[in-house]
C-alpha cells in the first residue's frame, strides 16, 4: 500500500510520495520519507518490499555519490536511469533480488530539460512525462492524462499533482500523507503540498535569492532537502 | 511476454524490407508508456525488433550492441543480416534453461558484394530460445503474433515497392494489434531501401 | 401466485435441480404449445432450474472449465469480460456512459458490445463482468418490471427493480455468476442509481463506476464532478471519463455509448469512437496551449521527452 | 560491478535468468512455448543383397514447424548435416535439434581431423546420446540418425533422454505412427534406391496428411558410400494456390503522423549514358563507350 | 421459497448416487473455424470441415454449419459433441414452435432462443461458439454471434473457433475497412454493403490463409449463402461467377417457403 507520483513541467520535475511505513495491517509510521536525493539535481521516490527499499535506495545513493566524488560531476539523469535499471535487472537474477519500484526524477543541467523515469523491480524502464507507482497507478494516471500538458509552469504542475493526491485520498481506502519535492535548475526544493499555496515558500526564497546567490549546481552539497 | 505486451512484424518487398512495432509498454492491463519502440538499428540497412518482456528488451539490446561493436572492431566491416541472426540466435540459446522472454525479428538488406552482387532482402525471426526461421514473405512475433499471422497471410503480396510495402505492413500491424489488448498504443514503421530508410509513426488506435 | 414474494422472486432456481437435469426432460409449456420458444421460462414467467453438472462440487467444476472468476485464465471456455462503465446523478438527471470492448484473455473478442441494457423506457442497466449474466438477467428483469406494471398499474421504482435483480443473483451466490451492474432510472423519487453485483451487494449512490477500467474513470470523473453541471457538461464528463479509461486500461475501449436519463425516460446521446475522441482531446489540448502561448507571446521550446 | 548479464561467457549454458524465470512462472505468467517440430521424420536402409545396388540410407522429413497450434515455419529444414556422409533428422524442440546437431557436427569434424579418417555413424550416435543423457531429457531433441561409413549403411534413432535404437527402418516425431504404418506394410529388405525414395516419401506424406503436427513438403536425403544426395523439397504437395483477390492497398491508405527519412546516399554522381541507344528527348547526350566489361554484355553496345 | 433457507450449495454438495470421477472432464476441443458475413440482402455463413483432437484428424468431413429454417443458418464450433447436440435441440425447439404457431421462427427470435438455451446451461456450459446468420424479417442480411453462455449481439461479420484470432482482424480490415483512410474526395466506407462476389472471395481467402497458419483448419469448407426473397442470383449462379474448384447446390425450402433461397458452396482446402 503505497503511492508515488512524478510530473514533469517546462523546466522542473515534481516528485511526490506517501509517507506510510508499517508491517502487515499496521501502520507504524506516517512520516517516513520515501524520496531520496541522489545528487544535486536527481532524486527518486521508491517503494516495494520493506527492507529492500531502504537498502537499495542507500546503495544507489552511495554509488551516485561515489561517481560524483570520482569524477567531480554527478551522473546525468539519463545515465543514472540506465545504471539503476541495470542494477535492478542484475539483482532480479540474483539469489536475493531487490523488490523495489521507483520513479527517478532529474533535471539535466546541460540541456536544461527535466527527466522522469518509471522503473520497476524487473528492471523495466519507461521514459515518461508523468507517472505513478503503487495505488496512484489505478486512480490518478487518468487524472494526469486529462490535466497534464506540455510545458506546464510550476503552478500548473502543482495543480495537477494536487488533483492526483485528492483523487487518491478520495478513492483509496487507506489514508496517505504525502511529501513532495521539486527539482529545477537550482536543485531540489521541498514543497509542502498540503498547504494552500505550496509554491509560496519556494517563490519567496528564489525572489530573495535572485541576483545575489547563484546556486553552484554540480557541486552543491548532497544533503540538500529531503534525506532525513 | 504478457507482462508488458508488444508486437513486431517484418515483411519483404521488392528490393526493400519493412519492420514495424507497436509502442505500448504496459504493466499487465495498465498502459505505462506509449513511446516504447521495440525496433532498433544495427547499421544502415539492418534493423531488429525485440518484442517481449521489457526488462529483457533493454538487457538484450545492450548485450547485442556490445557484441555487434566487438564484431565491428574485430572484423572491420559491418555485420550482415544473416550473421547477426546467428549472433542473436546463439545468444538466446546460451540461455536455453533460463531464457530471455523475447522473440526477436531481424530485417535487413544485405550489402552487395562481389560474390553476391544482387543479394535478396532478408528477414528472420526466432523463438525465445533461438530457433531461427527465415521466411520468404513475412515474420511476426509478440503478443499479437497469431493475429499478425492471419492478417499478413491474407494481405501480403510479392514484390511490393517500398511505398506499397509501407501500406501493407502498416495495415497488417494496425489491424492485428487492434484485436490484441496488450499491443497497440501507437506504431512505428521502418522501410529499408538501398538508398534510404523511411521511418513513419502511424496514427494508431490509443485504446 | 399472488403473494408478493412469489412475484418478485423467480420461481426457485434450485428447486428440483437434481431431478430436472435435462432441459429436454421438461415437457413443460416452455418447450411446446403457446409458450414454445421462450427458452427456459416457465408458465409464470419464472426461470426453471438451470442444468447443473452431476459432480460433487459444481462450482469448482465451473471454475475448472471457464475463465469466469479469472482464477483460471487458461480455461478453454472463455467468457467475455473487461469493461468500464459509469453512471452519476446530477441536477439534470443521470448520465450513463460505457465502453464497448469485450475481451477473452488478451484477445479483443468484440469492440461493439452494447453494455447499456435498455430494461424499459425509464430503466437502464449496465454490463460489467460476465456479458451473458448481465444480458440475461437484466432482460429477465425487464420482464419482471413489465409484470409489476401490469399488476400494479404503476411503474416500478428503481429501488424495487434493483432489489429484484439483487435477490436473483444473491440466490446464485458462490456459484460463479459474475456481474457488476448499475440500475439507473427515474421514478417518483427522481433520478436514481443502484449498484448491484453478483456478491449480492446493493448500494444506492450518486456516482459509481464499475469494471476493470473503473479506477481510471474515477480519476477523471471525481475531479470534474459537481452536482450543478449543465447537461452538456455532464455528458462531456461521462464521455471524457470513458475515454480516459479506454486509453489506460487494456481491457476497455473501442467506442463509448452515452445515455442521459431524464424525467420522461432515457435518451441515447450517441456512440463515440474512443480513439477519434482521444485524438480530438489531444488536439484540443495542444491548440489551447498554443493559443495560450501565443497570448503570452513567449516562444518557449517544447519539452522533449527522450526518444 | 561490470555485469554478468552482459559478459560473454566461455561456453555451455548460462543459467543466469533461471531463478528469475522460475519466479515468473509462479507469479506473473507462464513460460512462453518454444517452437517445436511436431514432425514426421523417417529413415530406411536400402540396397545391398540381390538388389544389385549400392547399399545406403534414405532419410525423410516434413517441413512444418509449429508453435502451439500455429505454423511458425512452412518450409523448415529438418535434415541436418553432420558430416559429408552422415545426416540427422530432428524432431522435438526445434532450437535443441538445431544446436545439438550443429555441436555434434563440429565435434565430428574435429574427431575426423584428429583421427585422420571419417567419423563413423556409431561415433556420432554415441556423442549424441552421451550429450543428451547428460541433460536428462531437458534438451528436447528426438533424432533419426543415418549415414554410411566403412561398416556400411547405419540407421539409428536417438531419444531425448539418451536411449538409442538400431533398426532397418525407423520413424520419429508426432507423425511417427502414420509413417510407421506405411513402413510396416510396405518395407522390404534390399530395396532399390528409387523404391526406397518412393517409400520414404510415401511415409512422410502419410505423416503430413494424417498428423496435424506435420505438414507442407517432403525433404529427402539419400546417402550411399558415393556421397549424399540432398533432395530438398522432393515433393511439394501443399503449395498455396492463388488468392482470389489482390490485397495491394491504394497508396495513402494508412494515416501517419510523423516521418523521418535517413538517406543512405552520402554523395551521388549520375553519369549519363544513352542507355542502349534509347533517345532521350531534350537531353544532349554524349555517348560514353562502356565496352564489354567482365560480364561481356553482348548486344548492349552503344551506337556511336 | 423463503429468501434465505435455500442456499444453493446445500443441494450441490449432497452426495449423489453414482460414483463420480475425481476430475470430471466432459469437454474436448475439436478445432476448426467458422465465420459469417452479412450483406444488405444476403448472408454468408461458412465453416471448415475438419474435426480434430490433439494432433489427430477425427474426420475430414464434419459439418459445422446447419440450415435451421429457410432464412436461418447456424454455425457451431468448439466441442463437436456439444455442438451437434445443441443444434439438434435448437431444431427440435424450432419444430415445436412451428407446430404451435404455424410459421417458422424469425431470425431475431431464434437468436434470443439460442441465448436462453445456452444460458440454461450457465453452470454446465455447452463448450460451443455459435454464429447465426440469415435474413431478418425486413429482408436485410444479419449475423448474430454468441459466447458459450449466451451473450450475443448482431454484427456485420464475425469469425469464431480455433483460427478466430487469425481471421477476425483480417475481416476487420477488409469488411469494416478498419484503419483505412478513404481516398481523398470519396465517400467514407460503409461496412456491410459489399457485393456478394467480394464477400465470397474474402471468405475463401480467410480460410485459405487460416489453413496455411493454423494446424486445426483445413480439408474442406462449406459456405452457406442465404438470399433475401426476390434477390437476383446472377452474381452467384452467373457464368464464371464461381471460382475454380467450387461446387454449388441449392438447398430446397424446408417449409412452405417465402422466397428466401439458400445455396451451399463447397470448396476443397489443403489437407496437411
Amino acid at each position: 500500500m503505497e503511492c508515488a507520483f512524478g510530473i514533469t513541467g517546462k523546466d522542473y520535475v515534481l516528485l511526490c510520495s506517501d509517507m506510510a511505513a508499517g508491517r502487515s495491517i499496521i501502520r507504524m509510521k506516517s512520516d517516513e520519507n520515501k524520496i531520496k536525493a541522489l545528487g544535486p539535481h536527481l532524486a527518486m521516490a521508491y517503494g516495494g518490499e520493506p527492507g529492500d527499499t531502504n537498502n537499495f535506495a542507500e546503495y544507489v545513493e552511495r554509488n551516485m555519490r561515489l561517481y560524483h566524488i570520482r569524477n567531480h560531476y554527478p551522473l546525468l539523469p539519463a545515465s543514472a536511469s540506465a545504471w539503476i535499471r541495470r542494477t535492478l535487472a542484475e539483482s532480479i537474477r540474483s539469489r536475493n533480488p531487490y523488490a523495489v519500484n521507483l520513479l527517478l526524477a532529474g533535471y539535466d543541467t546541460t540541456t536544461s530539460k527535466p527527466h522522469l523515469y518509471w522503473i520497476d523491480y524487473l528492471g523495466t524502464k519507461a521514459v515518461v512525462p508523468y507517472a505513478a507507482h503503487g495505488m496512484g497507478v489505478y486512480v490518478s494516471l487518468s487524472t494526469m492524462d486529462k490535466w497534464w500538458f506540455n510545458d506546464m509552469n510550476k503552478r500548473e504542475g502543482v495543480e495537477v499533482l494536487k488533483k492526483c493526491i485528492d483523487e487518491v485520498q478520495k478513492r483509496i481506502t487507506v489514508h496517505f500523507n504525502f511529501n513532495c519535492i521539486l527539482i529545477d535548475k537550482d536543485g531540489i526544493h521541498n514543497i509542502n503540498i498540503d498547504s494552500q499555496d505550496p509554491l509560496a515558500e519556494l517563490e519567496s526564497e528564489s525572489k530573495a535569492a535572485s541576483g545575489d546567490i547563484v546556486v553552484d549546481a554540480p557541486n552543491s552539497p548532497l544533503d540538500v532537502g529531503v534525506t532525513a | 511476454m504478457e507482462n508488458n505486451g508488444g508486437s513486431v512484424v517484418a515483411m519483404i518487398g521488392k528490393d526493400c524490407v519493412a519492420i514495424a512495432s507497436d509502442l505500448r509498454l504496459g504493466n499487465q492491463a495498465v498502459g505505462i508508456a506509449s513511446n516504447f519502440d521495440k525496433v532498433f538499428p544495427v547499421n544502415d540497412k539492418l534493423y531488429y525488433g525485440l518484442p517481449g518482456l521489457a526488462t529483457d528488451v533493454y538487457t538484450l539490446k545492450e548485450h547485442l550492441r556490445f557484441r555487434v561493436n566487438m564484431y565491428r572492431m574485430k572484423e572491420e566491416r559491418e555485420i550482415t543480416p544473416k550473421t547477426f541472426t546467428h549472433l542473436v540466435s546463439s545468444t538466446l540459446y546460451e540461455k536455453r534453461f533460463g531464457p530471455f522472454f523475447i522473440e526477436p525479428v531481424v530485417a535487413g538488406l544485405p550489402t552487395p558484394t562481389e560474390l553476391d552482387p544482387h543479394p535478396k532482402p532478408f528477414i528472420s525471426t526466432m523463438d525465445t530460445i533461438g530457433c531461427v526461421t527465415t521466411p520468404k514473405d513475412f515474420a511476426v512475433a509478440g503478443t499479437a503474433a497469431d493475429k499478425l499471422y492471419g492478417v499478413a497471410e491474407g494481405l501480403w503480396e510479392p514484390d511490393l515497392e517500398p511505398e506499397d510495402l509501407f501500406e501493407t505492413v502498416s495495415q497488417t500491424l494496425l489491424n492485428a494489434v487492434d484485436r490484441d489488448a496488450l499491443s497497440g498504443w501507437g506504431a512505428v514503421v521502418h522501410i529499408i531501401t538501398h538508398d534510404k530508410v523511411i521511418t513513419r509513426t502511424l496514427r494508431a488506435r490509443m485504446d | 401466485m399472488n403473494s408478493v414474494l412469489t412475484q418478485l422472486q423467480p420461481s426457485a432456481p434450485h428447486q428440483n435441480r437434481l431431478e430436472e437435469q435435462d432441459e429436454l426432460d421438461r415437457t413443460d409449456a416452455a418447450s411446446w404449445g403457446s409458450m414454445a420458444g421462450f427458452g427456459n421460462l416457465d408458465r409464470t414467467g419464472g426461470v426453471q432450474g438451470m442444468s447443473i453438472p452431476r459432480v460433487s462440487d459444481p462450482t469448482s467444476f465451473l471454475d475448472m472449465h471457464t475463465d469466469n472468476m479469472s482464477s483460471n485464465p487458461d480455461a478453454k471456455i472463455k467468457i467475455a469480460h473487461g469493461t468500464t462503465t459509469l453512471a452519476f446523478k446530477f441536477q439534470g438527471g443521470v448520465i450513463v456512459a460505457v465502453d464497448s470492448r469485450a475481451t477473452a484473455g488478451s484477445y479483443v473478442a468484440s469492440g461493439t458490445v452494447k453494455k447499456v441494457i435498455e430494461i424499459n423506457k425509464f430503466l437502464l442497466g449496465t454490463m460489467a463482468g460476465g456479458a451473458a449474466d448481465c444480458q440475461y438477467w437484466e432482460t429477465y428483469l425487464g420482464m419482471q418490471c413489465r409484470l409489476y406494471e401490469l399488476r400494479n398499474k404503476e411503474r416500478i421504482s428503481v429501488a424495487a427493480a434493483s432489489k429484484i435483480l439483487s435477490n436473483i443473483v444473491y440466490q446464485y451466490k458462490g456459484m460463479g455468476l459474475s456481474m457488476g451492474t448499475m440500475v439507473c432510472g427515474w421514478d417518483k423519487t427522481g433520478p436514481c442509481i443502484f449498484y448491484v453485483d453478483s456478491d449480492g451487494q446493493r448500494l444506492k449512490g450518486d456516482l459509481f463506476s464499475v469494471g476493470s477500467g473503473s479506477t481510471f474513470a474515477y480519476g477523471v470523473l471525481d475531479q470534474g464532478y459537481r452536482w450543478d453541471l449543465t447537461d452538456e457538461e455532464a455528458q462531456e464528463l461521462g464521455r471524457r471519463s470513458i475515454i480516459a479509461a479506454g486509453h489506460r486500461d487494456a481491457y476497455s475501449g473501442n467506442t463509448c455509448n452515452l445515455y442521459h436519463v431524464k424525467e420522461n425516460g432515457w435518451d441515447f446521446i450517441g456512440n463515440y469512437d474512443v480513439n477519434e475522441l482521444w485524438y480530438e482531446y489531444e488536439g484540443k489540448k495542444k491548440a489551447e496551449r498554443e493559443s495560450q502561448n501565443a497570448a503570452a507571446a513567449a516562444g518557449a521550446s517544447p519539452m522533449a521527452v527522450e526518444p | 560491478m561490470v555485469s554478468k548479464a552482459v559478459e560473454t561467457p566461455n561456453a555451455g549454458f548460462d543459467f543466469s535468468n533461471y531463478a528469475r524465470n522460475e519466479f515468473f512462472g509462479q507469479r506473473l505468467q507462464g513460460i512462453p512455448k518454444a517452437t517445436s517440430t511436431g514432425t514426421t521424420i523417417v529413415g530406411v536402409i536400402f540396397g545391398g543383397g540381390d538388389s544389385g545396388e549400392e547399399p545406403g540410407v534414405c532419410l525423410g522429413a516434413d517441413t512444418r514447424a509449429t508453435g502451439g497450434p500455429i505454423v511458425a515455419d512452412k518450409n523448415c529444414e529438418k535434415i541436418h548435416y553432420l558430416t559429408p556422409q552422415i545426416r540427422c533428422c530432428g524432431a522435438g524442440t526445434a532450437a535443441d535439434t538445431e544446436f545439438v546437431t550443429n555441436l555434434i557436427s563440429s565435434n565430428l569434424e574435429l574427431h575426423a581431423l584428429s583421427q585422420g579418417r571419417p567419423a563413423r555413424v556409431v561415433t556420432a550416435m554415441t556423442m549424441l546420446k552421451q550429450y543428451l543423457f547428460r541433460y536428462q531429457g531437458h534438451v528436447g531433441a528426438h533424432l533419426v540418425l543415418g549415414g554410411v561409413d566403412v561398416t556400411g549403411p547405419q540407421l539409428f534413432t536417438v531419444h531425448a533422454h539418451g536411449s538409442t535404437d538400431k533398426l532397418p527402418y525407423v520413424t520419429m516425431g508426432s507423425g511417427s505412427l502414420a509413417a510407421m504404418a506405411v513402413f510396416e506394410s510396405s518395407f522390404k529388405e534390399n530395396m532399390k534406391r528409387e523404391e526406397a525414395i518412393a517409400l520414404v516419401s510415401r511415409a512422410i506424406r502419410s505423416g503430413i496428411f494424417n498428423d496435424l503436427g506435420s505438414g507442407s513438403n517432403v525433404d529427402v536425403a539419400v546417402i550411399t558410400k558415393n556421397g549424399t544426395e540432398n533432395l530438398r523439397n522432393y515433393e511439394m504437395p501443399n503449395e498455396r494456390g492463388l488468392k482470389s483477390r489482390n490485397y495491394k492497398f491504394r497508396r495513402g491508405t494508412t494515416a501517419w503522423t510523423k516521418e523521418s527519412i535517413r538517406s543512405l546516399i552520402v554523395s551521388e554522381e549520375i553519369k549519363s549514358t544513352s542507355g542502349a541507344g534509347k533517345d532521350q528527348g531534350g537531353v544532349e547526350v554524349v555517348p560514353v563507350p562502356t565496352g564489354a566489361g567482365a560480364g561481356g554484355e553482348e548486344g548492349m553496345e552503344i551506337d556511336s | 421459497m423463503a429468501l434465505y433457507h435455500n442456499q444453493p450449495m446445500a443441494h450441490a454438495q449432497e452426495p449423489t448416487a453414482a460414483p463420480i470421477e475425481h476430475r470430471f472432464n466432459p469437454y474436448s476441443d475439436n478445432g476448426g473455424s467458422i465465420l459469417a458475413i452479412a450483406g444488405t440482402d444476403f448472408s454468408v455463413i461458412a465453416g471448415d470441415t475438419r474435426q480434430s483432437e490433439g494432433y489427430n484428424i477425427q474426420t475430414r468431413y464434419a459439418r459445422k454449419v446447419w440450415q435451421l429454417t429457410d432464412k436461418a443458418v447456424l454455425a457451431t464450433n468448439g466441442f463437436a459433441a456439444d455442438g451437434n447436440n445443441f443444434v439438434k435441440r435448437v431444431k427440435q425447439r424450432l419444430e415445436w414452435y412451428e407446430h404451435a404457431h404455424h410459421k417458422p421462427m424469425g431470425l431475431k427470435s431464434i437468436a434470443r432462443m439460442i441465448q436462453t438455451m445456452l444460458y440454461g446451461k450457465r453452470f454446465f456450459p455447452y463448450y460451443v461458439y455459435n454464429i447465426l446468420g440469415g435474413i431478418e424479417e425486413d429482408g436485410s442480411g444479419a449475423v448474430y454471434s454468441f459466447d458459450p453462455v449466451g451473450s450475443y449481439e448482431r454484427e456485420a461479420c464475425r469469425a469464431a473457433g480455433a483460427a478466430q484470432s487469425l481471421i477476425q482482424p483480417f475481416l476487420d480490415n477488409q469488411i469494416y475497412f478498419k484503419n483505412q483512410q478513404p481516398e481523398p474526395g470519396s465517400q467514407p466506407f460503409i461496412p456491410g454493403n459489399l457485393p456478394l462476389a467480394t464477400v465470397l472471395s474474402l471468405v475463401v481467402d480467410s480460410f485459405t490463409s487460416a489453413t496455411e497458419r493454423h494446424i486445426e483448419v483445413g480439408d474442406g469448407m462449406e459456405i452457406y449463402i442465404v438470399m433475401a426473397r426476390d434477390r437476383t442470383t446472377d452474381d452467384l449462379l452467373g457464368e464464371g461467377k464461381l471460382q475454380k474448384g467450387m461446387e454449388i447446390e441449392e438447398l430446397g425450402t424446408l417449409g412452405e417457403g417465402q422466397g428466401e433461397r439458400t445455396f451451399l458452396v463447397r470448396q476443397a482446402l489443403k489437407r496437411d
